[in-house]
């Protein structure tokens, strides 16, 4: 297991889009991180049933997709594009078809490099199929192979980058989010979502070995976004989904203390610390995945990113053409703009602006500031374990926020304020240590929803 | 008696109090209807009204619900005695291999709140067990949720049992999820969409006072 | 008729986004060009059929996106919105349709105005119907009679500005396009076309006075977007769709010399133009627009733009959200980016960065860069008529489009090189004076397509 | 007499030269059918190919079309006498309430480039029209132009005006135009939909020989 104890970064002066200190070549020749943005574009099915009888249409519209897609990169003379293909449940249970529709969108990228020297890079994202049992079995059974199984074609196939959403402790997660219970989501996330994590990502680093593909992180997505968009809708409050954030960050890193290099995915915004802790590349998203996400950070979340994603688009027709088409466009116009700030010399002033055009109106964008990331994750690299990690990142959210607030450099609803409070004092009642921590905690956790010998308890 | 001060405990999420103040309204002879409507489903009323005007959030709203169960654990066996009823009966569910069911569970809540019995099939819900259970526990209302584009058709197929046993015209087909619209609903021959939590609770409220007048 | 003779900057450093010469200030007190760039949201109908049966279903399709679009500004703090109301034909030949929807529409932004302080300004563009007949009659009829009614009575409820997409002279374009015929459309567009908005922009710019709106310009599009959207689909060489762009302005200047003030419309490209010359503010629309156009102009049709539109997105729903309400935020978005910049006193350098990361890619946006715009102006505002214009801006683009590819300043593919001397040899055998060329060219032109006394020939 | 030069000759747009070089054939007792066949429909074949591969742009192939149509005034004469016929017959237009002509325009173009006889209805044209037209001159192919959402629908329109006249069969109906997709043409009841104008005419080709060969 790597152990990162010290940031990637001597100053945050360096921390900016396009670079890292740890770039990636992959097999077409794209580097990540080696001073250029580029865009990552995802696609999905539109309304439809998929089994048996119309796997052949799915297939059909994913090959259409990515021809579309990649003709437009080549008309605005894109110097590199990555896709993104996140299966849909269906592919993942039956991993013969996911392993198929990635054959098809790798013939094309390939075909378009060899003819059009257009510089490409796949990246696939199996989904989790664990919590179909439920209470979710993690650590054995057809779910799991499931998974493994797609993951291992895919890779054996010439998939680039190896990623997916786990949802470990997700179980757990989704009540105490909707009760906003801070203590419950630590449990979730950093107790029960660090150890999954660790099971998991063994697995996948071994296969990314295998077939010389790269071991690209996980989201907490299903922590982190679940939370955000909650806020968004006005359910909870948004500082408590910014804390959230910033608690994801331990059990995200995981991964690449397992092994993994990166770039790390796009809706895992807690990116913006990821890189500042292990210097690996990055995907970002924000304002031009409003398709798939609205959200509070569609600016600042691009200011340190490698990679700049629509997150997800279904094939319909707009006006002009098919929507993930519309994407590509976009997410292209979005990177020239930032490459040429570079070529300028204004990366940082443009990073600058990027980050104070949103960060002062939202504790959800605040908390990506660079600087912000950089002294949280300063600390957070000196504790030992994840899970007081995962405690410490909350903690420090709430001090960082306060003190924004405080500074008047964060505006925040009425409302918002007297939830800083609430959150310090749940808190509060968490001991420091983890098994301690379940003692206390186990009596309010609803047994009928998890196996606790799943994550290595009891 | 007041029932103000039990809509407010249940509004302010105190089960103690709520399970005090409904003791205490039936041993002053306050009619189990009352109670009902004015301190517990006008405190649920009430506190959707905030939540609407965003005056207070879910967690808020959890406590409420909560604290007006632990009331209707008192209220209930009375009401069955008097002879009182829901005001109708439900049955919700997100639809075959679909995992997402935050969006449910506020639906659920929210029926809830305005005096709907509700049964909660959980998420990843074959289609015949929406019928199964619609059939036996005699339900008004179908409450079917979907959040990806490859399970809306799902909702199409739990319709269709319903068509094929012969008794859609019994029930009242509700659906709703983040890629659904009222056009879908249409097509697939639901009765109703609505886009939120809130108005689906009003929507289902108004079907059922519908009925009730016919 | 006010005549611009010479530009309203003194140097091009001044010409920027966000500021106009002439700002423009709204009822509810939304500056245009004082300083700030705002969002341009424009919204339409799904697929249906619009009649008197399914009209109220249109109404309330158009109650839920503006409802959706205000609320979303309102949730990102956005300071001021522009609303376009681009009718489809049905609320043209219905007037009373089409006032009833802008009525809709303007309750909605009064009730945000007066609730939540968004302010805010409502554009309508009641479609140009005169082509409805065929040839087309443009100066008298019952369809000039509905779109001067339609203009009427939204005027009347409170709109605050006044566009249109006028067509005359383009029954005669649409197939010089076609054949890259660059002579037949100088005829179309500085003989023809530049009549008409003469005799179209009196009435609007009267009505305007009478209910205190503002005639806010005309947008080419018939020529100028055509030509682009043919050049993209590689049906017509893209130099001469860039040509056709700066062949256009005279032709949108008409509507500025008639008395109208601005913010010009957002598909106008030319406006690129217009400012220089007019001083008023325009509208303009590139990457967050693809969902209604792709182009090669994302980046650069921002630098001097004073509002920014997504051009049109039909009510469909995204995963996210509807189409409209996702326009709304990348809007937001990208003007709050614009904003900070200048905030940081980096506007200009923003700017150049907007020119420069598509100007070299592609004629049709090299055409739009600042410096080309004012130095091909600057010879404009020297001659006296529209069609003398028209013809030399034409040839000035040829120039520069020339001068840009031999220093290495714009690339251009093999193939469209030779048309930069094929389109000389058209423009040289046009006479200096217009109803000369007209001689010369009537034999060349289809009688049955149009009627020369529609615009005073003859 | 070696067809290549008359290729070549419309090809390059040059009428006169087809027009001599059609002259020339005929009078060398070249067949007519091989004439249309290696000389017109061949080049227009080979410019179509150029077109796909961003060799050359529609005003080029304009030209061609045109000298293939000078081409054709005298060999058509000749054609009926010796009974050649059109491989088939077309209707096209853009819809009712729609004036985006500029992609119909381009279909006809290819559809003639590949031999079809195509009568061009214009834009903005009534449903019953496309009925009256299509029967009149016995058509094979009606093809249908929309570009706004609003008249998508009138496509839909024409082919229930066929259906209601019973003759929905007897035509093979294909629809185009930015907004549309396939799955709209399933829906409304279209045989097909094409993106693109040189897929029109490579399916209305596929279609009429298929039809022949039965
Ligand atoms: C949270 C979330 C998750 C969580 C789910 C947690 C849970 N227990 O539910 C996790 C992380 C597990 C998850 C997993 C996946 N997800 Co998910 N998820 C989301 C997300 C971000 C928010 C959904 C949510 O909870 N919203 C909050 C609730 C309150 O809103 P709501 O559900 O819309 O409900 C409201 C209304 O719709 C309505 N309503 C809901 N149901 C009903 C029913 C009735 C009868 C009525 C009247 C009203 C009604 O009322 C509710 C309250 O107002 C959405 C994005 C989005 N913008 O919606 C993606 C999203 C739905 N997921 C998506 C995907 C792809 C997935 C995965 C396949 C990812 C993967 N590759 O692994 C898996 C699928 C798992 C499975 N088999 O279902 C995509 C779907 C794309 C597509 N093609 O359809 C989305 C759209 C994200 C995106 N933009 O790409 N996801
Ligand atoms: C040029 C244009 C115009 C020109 C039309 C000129 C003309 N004579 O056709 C003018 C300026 C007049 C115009 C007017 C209007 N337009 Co207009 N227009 C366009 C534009 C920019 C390009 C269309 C075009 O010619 N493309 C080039 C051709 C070659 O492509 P194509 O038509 O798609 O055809 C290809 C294929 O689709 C296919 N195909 C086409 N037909 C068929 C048929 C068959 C059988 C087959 C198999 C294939 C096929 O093959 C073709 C070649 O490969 C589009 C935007 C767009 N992105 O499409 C808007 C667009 C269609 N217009 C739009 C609008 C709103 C209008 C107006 C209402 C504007 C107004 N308010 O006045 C009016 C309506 C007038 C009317 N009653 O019809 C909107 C429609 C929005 C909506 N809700 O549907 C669009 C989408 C623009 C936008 N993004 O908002 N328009
Ligand atoms: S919120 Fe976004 S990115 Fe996350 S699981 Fe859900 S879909 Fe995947
Ligand atoms: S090209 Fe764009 S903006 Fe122009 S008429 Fe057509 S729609 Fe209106
Ligand atoms: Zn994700
Ligand atoms: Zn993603
Ligand atoms: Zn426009």
């Amino acid at each position: 297991m790597v152990r990162f104890d010290k940031l990637a970064y001597d100053s945050v002066d360096d921390y900016i889009y396009g670079s890292s200190p740890k770039p990636i070549k992959t097999k077409k020749g794209l580097v990540i991180g080696g001073g250029e943005i580029y865009p990552e574009l995802n696609f999905t099915l539109p309304t439809m049933d998929v089994n048996e009888s119309t796997i052949q249409d799915a297939l059909t519209i994913y090959s259409e997709m990515i021809e579309g897609v990649l003709k437009r990169a080549r008309e605005l003379y894109a110097p590199g594009v990555v896709i993104e293909f996140e299966t849909l449940p269906p592919f993942t249970e039956n991993p013969q078809w996911g392993i198929e529709a990635t054959k098809i969108l790798l013939d094309r990228m390939n075909e378009y490099h060899a003819v059009h020297g257009l510089k490409s890079a796949l990246r696939v994202t199996p989904n989790d199929l664990r919590e179909m049992s439920r209470p979710p079995v993690m650590r054995s059974g057809k779910y799991l192979e499931g998974v493994l199984e797609a993951f291992e074609g895919m890779a054996r196939d010439g998939a680039d980058f190896l990623s997916i959403e786990s949802t470990g402790g997700k179980e757990l997660n989704d009540e105490a989010l909707m009760n906003a219970d801070l203590k419950k989501v630590i449990f979730s996330l950093g107790v029960l979502g660090c150890r999954d994590m660790k099971f998991l990502w063994k697995h996948i680093v071994e296969i990314a070995g295998k077939h010389g593909a790269f071991a690209a992180g996980d989201s907490s997505c299903g922590f982190g976004n679940t939370a955000m968009v909650l806020a968004e809708m006005g359910f909870i409050p948004k500082v408590f989904a910014a804390v959230v954030r910033v608690a994801t960050v331990p059990r995200a890193l995981v991964a690449f203390e397992m092994g993994a290099i990166g770039p790390s995915k796009d809706c895992a915004y807690e990116g913006q610390y990821l890189k500042a802790i292990t210097g690996m590349p990055i995907s970002m998203e924000g304002k031009s995945a409003a398709c798939a996400h609205l959200s509070p950070l569609g600016n600042i979340s691009a200011s340190c990113a490698d990679l700049w994603s629509n997150e997800s688009v279904q094939q319909i027709k707009l006006l002009s053409d098919m929507a993930p088409i519309v994407s590509m466009e976009q997410l292209i116009y979005d990177c020239r703009l930032m490459n040429q700030a570079k070529k300028k010399g204004l990366g940082r002033e443009f990073r600058d602006m990027l980050v104070d055009s949103d960060s002062s109106l939202d504790p959800r964008a605040y908390v990506l500031r660079p600087d912000v990331a950089f002294e949280i994750s300063k600390e957070l690299v000196k504790v030992e374990d994840s899970f007081n990690r995962t405690k410490l990142g909350a903690q420090l959210a709430i001090e960082k926020i306060r003190k924004g607030y405080e500074d008047g450099a964060l505006s925040l609803e009425k409302r918002e304020v007297p939830w800083l409070n609430i959150m310090e004092r749940q808190i509060e009642e968490i001991p420091d240590n983890e098994l301690e921590f379940y003692d206390t905690i186990k009596g309010e956790l609803d047994a009928d929803k998890w196996l606790p010998k799943e994550y290595g308890l009891e | 008696m007041d029932l103000q001060e039990l809509s407010l405990a249940v509004q302010d999420g105190d089960d103690k109090k709520v399970k005090e103040l409904v003791n205490l309204a039936l041993q002053s002879k306050v009619s189990p209807e009352n109670i009902l409507n004015e301190g517990m489903i006008g405190a649920m009323s009430d506190i959707g009204e905030k939540f609407k005007n965003n005056e207070i959030y879910v967690p808020e709203m959890l406590m409420a619900a909560r604290a007006m169960a632990a009331g209707m654990q008192i209220l209930e066996p009375v009401l069955v005695e008097t002879g009182v009823k829901p005001i109708g009966k439900c049955v919700i569910g997100t639809v075959k291999g679909d995992l997402h069911d935050i969006g449910k569970n506020l639906v659920k809540m929210m029926l809830k709140g305005v005096g709907i019995e509700v049964v909660d099939l959980g998420a990843d819900v074959p289609s015949s067990e929406f019928l199964k259970k619609a059939e036996e526990i005699g339900a008004d209302l179908v409450c079917l949720s979907a959040l990806l584009t490859t399970t809306m058709p799902a909702m199409g197929d739990v319709i269709r049992v319903f068509e094929q046993a012969g008794v859609k015209d019994k029930y009242t087909f509700m659906i709703g999820g983040a890629p659904v619209t009222s056009s879908y609903a249409k097509q697939i021959n639901a009765d109703y969409y609505t886009p939120d939590a809130g108005t689906a609770a009003d929507v289902a409220k108004d079907v059922l006072v519908r009925k009730a007048a016919n």
